[in-house]
């Protein structure tokens, strides 16, 4: 198989999920952005672990961390989308503060 | 109150004046004249190392002890007067003690062997002149004529500050003595055009000569014994001493010496004639001084080193004479304006007397100083002629001819400020008080100057040539005035009509107050620049800082996916930025 | 064939230490539950003081790694000492806050001692996602949760690109050891301008736990999301770590393609102090001003490293001497903003006002912290330090860079004196109503302990002041 | 023990404890201890001055401060940073002698503010004994922030926005030049290797090229600003018109003459190629700041404002001073360094002493005829005018007449000189332009307020307590360093190869 497929389908993918997690409003489906995003790496990992013929396999065994990785990532970010969920009440990731004013009044000393 | 303060005032200045008489009259015999090696006395106090080139080092001769002696002198007698004089005025305390610093900053000066002790002198005769024409500091014009008397000499004395500068390039030293011995010798220096012109604008300044004239006229708001102290015996005659001092090096050059002659012909006529045309007393006597104080320079600047110095001293006498003569009327009638005066004869014999004699000598009359050392001046011009001089004989025939102009002018305008002060009838029927002949305080260095006045005579030398043509001058001219003043009119119409242009002075103040207005102008510039221009740049950035900040505190929106966005642009851009290095 | 080199001890024994104390404080916890914030305190202390004593014992791979390791576990140390305050109001559960502690600690030591970018990736990880969640476990504060989630969001997709960069690494050397990958890169088989692309992403995830812009906009966030001691703890060992990583990284494997990421880190640091001190400016909050002010340190210490490439000692010690000084004087300024929170009932600066006069301590500690920050004496500390990181920048002749420096060192004084103003504001001038009392409580025994982490800093801010090599001295 | 050590640290010790025991203390009794003090170290110095051998640096000190960077404490006197020296300890005495009877607003605010001002005095002896870079810098910036206290706290009481914005601009003009000095020392270190002032002036004329001129240019903007030099004079009117009197006073006597200071010692001494190269510009600037600052001051209507553009023109002949290069113009500067140091102040206390009895020193407001109001403060005014606007014989005259004369000998070709013959020739014009102005505008004041017919008012009181002594003080001091130079001159001229050195 050409490296160059992979490669592609990897880039695909990173494209995707950057998409995901730029422009989706739901939590979830930003989470899976996340997700692609991570797996185009592995993708791409496995790829050229096979193409230079490693023998100590740097790529998969990366790939392996980055499996477990991702795993406690989005555990961790489902915690939190549950638990904004229970502060806010939906699970869309925009606005969730509103803008405050970060310039509080007061004599101006220098 | 006064009276404790004016026995030590005279006091001090009676010691200082003796101290003076045992340095000078030792010295007297030292007249080598301009070019001989320097014979007098150097003395050194104080070394103040190579570098600065500042010591304290006396060099005592002739000329040093003639002024010494003219300033003790006069400086003397104007204390003893103004004890009469300032009675009861408030600040006759400061008055004194600021004449005192005078009399040791112009001894100072004439006795001063390094160049930076005489400019220290030189300029604290300055501030003296400053302080004590504004005297009466709550009249306007005292202000005004202090402030631009300053004003004006600092003019020139910045021009003395370069000559030293160039002197001691020059030279290697500033001490004089051993500048005039380094003139002396066969391998003197070339060149020296720069260091003459400089130290001609240093005297410009200094003696109220054209084109910076118009400051003695208008300090005359001081007390007249200052104007009879500073304003015409001493200060003002400062820069015909330096002329004096340094006559070698400003004679090494025929182009300075040409400038200093028809700086002196130009202030010489127009002097007389502004005199001829004032309304007051005071500032006749003021032009009249200027106009006495070119015919020095005339002198010097035609070889008539001997001269200069004579009519130095014979003006020194009886101008202080007829200041404190003009003193003893304002002091009676309580105005200087020709108006307000005449026939003051009877009521002020000694006065009149007095004041008699030192405007003969002003016009130059048989037997009194005035005649002698006038004569002598205009010798050395007529001398000039076709004999070795430092300028040309065109430029010598000129300064005789605008001296013998200028002696005519000055004996009409005498015989019109005599006249229009003591003959007549006005004066005692206008006044409201009683006039009354001076106080004996006043009355007594009158009679001294006037004694002066008639018995320097003995030491002047004379002409008899000169002697015949000036005395027939004064005939002519005396009796064309005095024509002229019995029909009724004043001698000032002979003028014609150029008349009221004398009688505004030409109108060359609106020259210096044109250049105060532009100065002012200027300033507003640069306020306003330094606010709008060089100030913008500051203020710009640090509200360019606070809104940017504030843009920056609300694009913390919260929002993360904002942020990602940034972050993926940032990303993306400082990729690029490696690339396209 | 053996493919697993053996497990170098030595290395890996300090964050090993902590990570061991990490279960220990989550197990008794678990168990134990009534222990509180003293117990985790005590275990965490301890597993740290373990970690330090092997580290004093040779326990690290080189001299610049173990004064990274040093300032780590140091502040680490401050943090848990800081987080006692905690105990007087309860924001925070205390086993789970020591064992996410301790993690991201074990993180960012592993961070440090790396030699390997799987073992950079990794130790990234296990610093980014306790950090995460100590930020999101505040309970008192729901902008706690949505800050957390924007840092997690930033933090997943700079590691993401990290990961995709090491990917492309991967293809391009063929291993992904610092040796290997040195080796790979001076290979010049692929174009430089791909691999310098390559090397900028990887480095993408260092940088953004650096905080630097234009990877920044999650710090302000978070720290006023998060309670003041987990900010702290971002600020110092999160930031330490990621730096110390940065400049092995650089240094060692990335060292070929310096001419070309030199613009990189250039640029990032001069937006980063700019933007840092702009967005402070603004600031009236101490820990809203700390966080744009830590992204502004940020730049200061990415700078030195443009120059690596020189090799000297000094230059490399550059960073981590800069790093020293600004975590004593950092954590000071936090501890006084931590035990504020708590004694002044606020971090806004009306808190603050006069306060030199009621509390002779804070006022001291913000004059030497905060000045200590900016640069200026009586912080003499902190001059030397700014001194420190424009050496290799001239060094390496990027003019242009410190004279930006120098234009931030003066921007970022006006914004650290302010604080130092309001403190020291007389008496007459507070106006008495405008001041926030709020909850003025003298603090429990936490807040003692938490206080004498303020007076520590203020006695090691004044003793390396009067003499630097306190703290230059021990460091490599 | 090294008096010049002792000297630095005590002013340190004192504020210390000044501050720890401000509760203890009355007012008169800090302001008694900072005269004590400040009068102890002018003794330490010139004990240990007169002790020295003249060889070299006095009582110099070298330790290693952090070893890791070769900074070192080193501190040592010469010629030059000597008069400074002791002009620093005595005003400082006289600024702490004027809280005696004139006590900072606030409840016992004295302690404080002399232990701030003791920290500004320990900086500025610092600043002159450094012969390290990077000491020389700490000092340089230790001033700052009591100084920003100074203004901002105890400044104009009518106008607390505008005393707190005059103190910040102070502070970040200085602040920026200094940081982009800072960056001149690295490069400079980074040329070098070294930082110690002496070890660089030795090697000087080695440190040339591109590298040398930016280090140059970066010091000499950062010296600029603190001089301050005409385009950056702009934080000065406003901190000297805002401050409170011993604020003015120290601005105007001490800091400008770090600035000066530091253009002798690090920037010709350091960098003599590139500073040679800087030179024209340098002299240009200080004449345009001469005749812009007296215009400036023809047209200003407040007196402290006044005094403080007349300083922008005094450290302008200064600049010119030392961009001449000749032996004369160093020596210009150092001595009018310390004659505007003294005439300045006792201008500045004597507007204080007016704005204490006025509440404001614009000239309009204190009216007229003040020589018969209040002789001795008049007296005493028209007598520091006079001495600012270079009599001879005072204390102005003789920097101003060197700088001239520096400029003169460079105008007529002399070697080695920084300016060219015709630049030299056109600034000396300038330059004269200036004095004639400089008169002019002092003259105005004084016939503005000091002359004309009285107007009397309530706040009218002579001179009283420590003002009339301070005023002694200080025209003795004026008339001594105008009527003996010599004095000066003689502890100056051996240091002038030392700074020279490397430019010839």
């Amino acid at each position: 198989m050409p490296l160059m497929l992979p490669l592609v389908v990897s880039c695909g993918l990173f494209g995707l999920g950057l998409y995901a997690v730029l422009a989706r409003r739901h939590a979830v489906m930003v989470l899976l952005g996340i997700e692609l995003m991570l797996n185009a790496a592995s993708l791409n990992l496995v790829a050229f672990d096979t193409w230079w013929a490693d023998t100590v396999h740097t790529g998969q065994s990366l790939t392996l961390f980055v499996i477990a990785l991702a795993a406690a990532e989005i555990g961790l970010g489902l915690a939190i989308v549950l638990a904004l969920f229970r502060a806010v009440g939906n699970s869309d990731v925009d606005g969730q503060e509103p803008p405050t004013s970060l310039l509080a009044e007061g004599g101006d000393e220098l | 109150m006064n009276r404790r303060y004016s026995a030590s005032a005279v006091g001090i200045t009676a010691v200082m004046a003796v101290c003076a008489a045992v340095v000078a009259f030792p010295r007297l015999g030292d007249d080598t004249g301009p070019y001989g090696l320097p014979a007098g006395r150097t003395t050194t106090l104080v070394d103040g190392g190579d570098l600065l080139g500042v010591s304290v080092t006396f060099y005592v001769d002739h000329l040093s002890a003639v002024m010494l002696l003219l300033a003790a002198t006069v400086g003397l007698l104007v204390q003893v007067y103004s004890v009469a004089y300032l009675a009861g005025d408030a600040r006759y305390r400061s008055y004194t003690t600021i004449i005192q610093l005078f009399l040791v900053a112009m001894a100072t000066v004439v006795v001063a062997d390094n160049l930076w002790l005489l400019v220290v002198g030189w300029e604290v005769m300055g501030l003296c002149s400053y302080l004590l024409i504004s005297h009466h500091w709550e009249l306007a014009p005292a202000r005004a004529g202090a402030v631009k008397a300053f004003l004006l000499t600092r003019i020139g004395d910045l021009g003395l500050l370069v000559a030293v500068f160039a002197i001691g390039q020059t030279f290697g030293t500033y001490e004089i003595s051993e500048v005039l011995t380094a003139m002396a010798s066969p391998d003197a220096p070339e060149g020296l055009t720069a260091i003459g012109l400089l130290l001609v604008v240093a005297v410009i300044g200094k003696s109220a000569q054209f084109p910076l004239h118009t400051w003695l006229a208008d300090a005359m708001p001081g007390p007249t014994p200052i104007s009879a102290l500073i304003h015409a015996a001493t200060m003002v005659a400062a820069g015909v001493f330096l002329v004096a001092r340094l006559y070698p090096v400003l004679a090494e050059s025929a182009v300075t010496m040409t400038v200093l002659a028809v700086v002196a012909c130009v202030t010489m006529l127009l002097a007389a004639l502004l005199a001829l045309t004032s309304g007051d007393l005071k500032r006749v006597l003021a032009w009249s001084t200027v106009s006495q104080l070119a015919y020095m320079f005339a002198a010097l600047s035609v070889g008539g080193y001997d001269a200069g110095i004579d009519h130095l001293l014979s003006h020194g006498a009886f101008k202080a004479l007829l200041f404190l003569v003009a003193g003893s009327v304002a002091h009676a009638i309580g105005s200087t304006a020709l108006r307000d005066m005449g026939g003051l004869r009877v009521a002020m014999p000694l006065t009149f007397l007095t004041g008699t004699i030192g405007f003969a000598a002003l016009a130059g009359v048989v037997p009194t100083v005035g005649f002698f050392s006038k004569d002598a001046v205009l010798e050395s011009a007529w001398h000039a002629i076709g004999h070795d001089a430092p300028v040309a004989p065109l430029v010598a025939v000129v300064v005789l001819v605008v001296g013998l102009v200028t002696a005519a002018v000055t004996v009409v305008y005498s015989f019109r400020a005599w006249s229009m002060t003591f003959v007549g009838h006005g004066a005692p029927a206008r006044a409201s008080v009683a006039v009354h002949e001076a106080p004996p305080l006043m009355v007594g260095p009158l009679v001294v100057l006037a004694a002066a006045t008639l018995l320097l005579s003995l030491a002047m030398p004379f002409d008899l040539l000169m002697g015949l043509v000036t005395t027939a001058i004064v005939v002519a001219a005396g009796w064309l005035a005095w024509r002229t003043m019995s029909a009724g009119r004043d001698p000032a119409s002979l003028l014609g009509p150029a008349q009221p242009a004398f009688t505004r002075e030409l109108d060359w103040d609106l020259g210096y107050a044109g250049a105060g207005v532009v100065a002012r102008r200027a300033g507003d510039l640069v306020t306003a620049t330094d606010r709008d221009v060089i100030g913008f740049y500051p203020r710009a950035a640090a509200a360019t800082s606070v809104w940017l900040s504030r843009v920056l505190a609300r694009a913390q929106s919260g929002n993360a996916q904002t942020y990602v966005t940034v972050l993926a642009a940032g990303a993306l851009l400082t990729t690029l930025l490696v690339v396209v290095r | 064939m053996t493919v697993v080199d053996a497990i170098d001890w030595t290395s890996a024994g300090v964050p090993l230490l902590v990570a061991v104390g990490a279960i220990v404080v989550l197990v008794v916890d678990a168990f134990w539950p009534a222990g509180g914030w003293r117990r985790s305190g005590t275990l965490a202390i301890a597993s740290l003081a373990a970690a330090a004593a092997w580290l004093a014992n040779g326990g690290s791979s080189g001299a610049i790694v173990a004064g990274f390791s040093w300032v780590i576990l140091l502040s680490a140390l401050a943090v848990v000492l800081l987080a006692q305050v905690l105990e007087d109001d309860a924001q925070m559960p205390a086993g789970e806050s020591g064992f996410l502690l301790l993690s991201a600690t074990a993180g960012a030591l592993t961070l440090a001692a790396a030699d390997d970018f799987v073992t950079l990736v990794v130790a990234l990880e296990l610093l980014s996602l306790p950090s995460i969640a100590l930020v999101a476990m505040r309970r008192d504060r729901a902008a706690a949760v949505s800050s957390a989630w924007t840092f997690f969001i930033a933090s997943a997709t700079a590691t993401a690109i990290t990961l995709m960069g090491l990917s492309l690494l991967y293809g391009v050397t063929g291993t992904l050891t610092y040796e290997g990958v040195l080796v790979g890169l001076q290979d010049d088989r692929v174009p430089e301008r791909t691999t310098a692309v390559v090397v900028v992403l990887v480095l993408v995830g260092l940088v953004f736990k650096v905080g630097a812009v234009p990877f920044h906009l999650w710090i302000p966030d978070a720290y006023r999301g998060a309670s003041v001691p987990v900010a702290a703890f971002l600020s110092v060992v999160s930031k330490g770590g990621a730096l110390a990583a940065l400049l092995v990284v650089l240094a060692y494997p990335f060292l070929p393609l310096q001419p070309r990421w030199d613009i990189f880190i250039a640029v990032v640091a001069a937006l980063s102090m700019t933007i840092g001190n702009l967005g402070a400016l603004a600031q009236r909050d101490v820990v809203g001003m700390l966080a744009w002010s830590s992204i502004a340190q940020g730049g200061f210490v990415l700078a030195p490293l443009v120059a690596v490439s020189l090799g000297s000692d000094d230059i490399l010690s550059a960073p981590l001497r800069y790093l020293a000084v600004y975590a004593i004087a950092n954590l000071t300024v936090f501890a006084v903003a931590a035990v504020g929170l708590r004694t002044l009932g606020g971090t806004s600066y009306a808190h603050y006002a006069g306060v030199a006069r009621r509390q002779p301590l804070f006022g001291v500690a913000l004059v030497m912290g905060l000045l200590a920050l900016a640069g200026f004496p009586p912080a003499v500390i902190g001059l030397v330090a700014k001194y420190v990181v424009l050496q290799p920048v001239m060094l390496g002749g990027y003019a242009w860079l410190a004279v930006v420096m120098a234009f931030n060192v003066a921007l970022g004084l006006v914004y650290y004196l302010r604080l130092v103003v309001v403190a020291f504001a007389p008496a007459d001038r507070v106006d008495e109503g405008a001041v926030v009392t709020g909850a003025a409580v003298r603090g429990g025994r936490g807040t003692t302990i938490a206080y004498s982490v303020v007076a520590i800093g203020v006695v090691l801010l004044l003793a390396t002041s009067v003499y630097p090599t306190l703290v230059f001295g021990p460091l490599p | 023990m090294n008096g010049l050590v002792v000297a630095l640290a005590l002013p340190a010790v004192a504020a210390l404890l000044l501050v720890v025991l401000r509760d203890m203390l009355t007012d008169r009794l800090a302001a008694w201890a900072g005269v004590g003090v400040s009068v102890v170290v002018a003794m330490l110095l010139l004990v240990t001055w007169v002790g020295g051998d003249g060889d070299g640096y006095v009582a110099e000190v070298d330790l290693v401060w952090v070893r890791s960077l070769d900074l070192h404490l080193h501190l040592g006197m010469d010629g030059i940073s000597f008069p400074l020296l002791l002009m620093t300890a005595l005003v400082t005495a006289l600024v702490c002698w004027a809280l005696v009877d004139d006590p900072p607003r606030g409840d016992n605010a004295t302690p404080g503010l002399v232990g701030l001002l003791m920290v500004v005095l320990t900086a500025s002896i610092g600043v002159f004994a450094a012969l390290d870079l990077v000491l020389f810098f700490v000092f340089f910036e230790l001033a700052l922030i009591p100084m920003w206290f100074v203004i901002a706290r105890w400044g104009d009481p009518h106008d607390p926005v505008g005393r707190r914005t005059a103190a910040t601009r102070f502070l970040l003009y200085t602040v920026v030049g200094s940081a982009l000095m800072l960056v001149g020392f690295v490069t400079v270190w980074a040329l070098a290797g070294t930082v110690q002032i002496p070890e660089l002036a030795a090697l000087g004329a080695q440190l040339d090229g591109g590298w040398a001129l930016f280090a140059a240019c970066m010091i000499a903007l950062g010296l600029a600003v603190k001089t301050p030099v005409w385009p950056l004079h702009l934080w000065l009117p406003d901190a000297h018109a805002k401050a409170p009197t011993v604020g003015s006073v120290l601005l105007a006597a001490v800091f400008l003459k770090l600035g000066t200071y530091g253009l002798l010692r690090v920037f010709v001494a350091v960098l003599p190629g590139p500073a040679r190269d800087l030179a024209p510009w340098l002299g240009l600037l200080g004449v345009v700041g001469i005749v812009v600052a007296s215009l400036a001051c023809l047209r200003q209507a407040d007196l402290k404002r006044l005094i403080a553009y007349s300083s922008v023109g005094h450290m302008g002949f200064v600049v010119l001073g030392i961009a001449t290069l000749t032996e004369i113009g160093i020596a210009a500067a150092v001595f009018a360094s310390v004659a505007h140091g003294v005439v300045t102040a006792l201008l500045f206390f004597n507007a204080g002493s007016l704005k204490r009895r006025f509440g404001t020193a614009e000239i309009s407001v204190l009216g007229r005829g003040m020589y018969a109001r209040m002789p001795a403060l008049a007296v005493v005014l028209a007598f520091a005018s006079v001495a600012s606007l270079g009599l001879p014989g005072l204390a102005g005259f003789w920097g101003e007449m060197m700088a001239l004369r520096g400029t003169y000998e460079a105008a007529a070709g002399a070697d080695g000189a920084g300016l060219g013959e015709a630049l030299a020739a056109v600034l000396l014009v300038g330059a004269l332009l200036g004095v004639l102005l400089t008169s002019a505008y002092f003259l105005r004041v004084l016939r503005r307020t000091l002359q004309g017919v009285p107007t009397p008012h309530d706040a009218d009181t002579d001179l009283a307590g420590s003002e009339r002594g301070i005023a002694i003080v200080l025209v003795v001091a004026v008339l001594v360093l105008g009527l003996v130079p010599g004095l000066v001159m003689g502890v100056v001229e051996p240091s002038i190869p030392a700074i020279l050195g490397g430019a010839r």
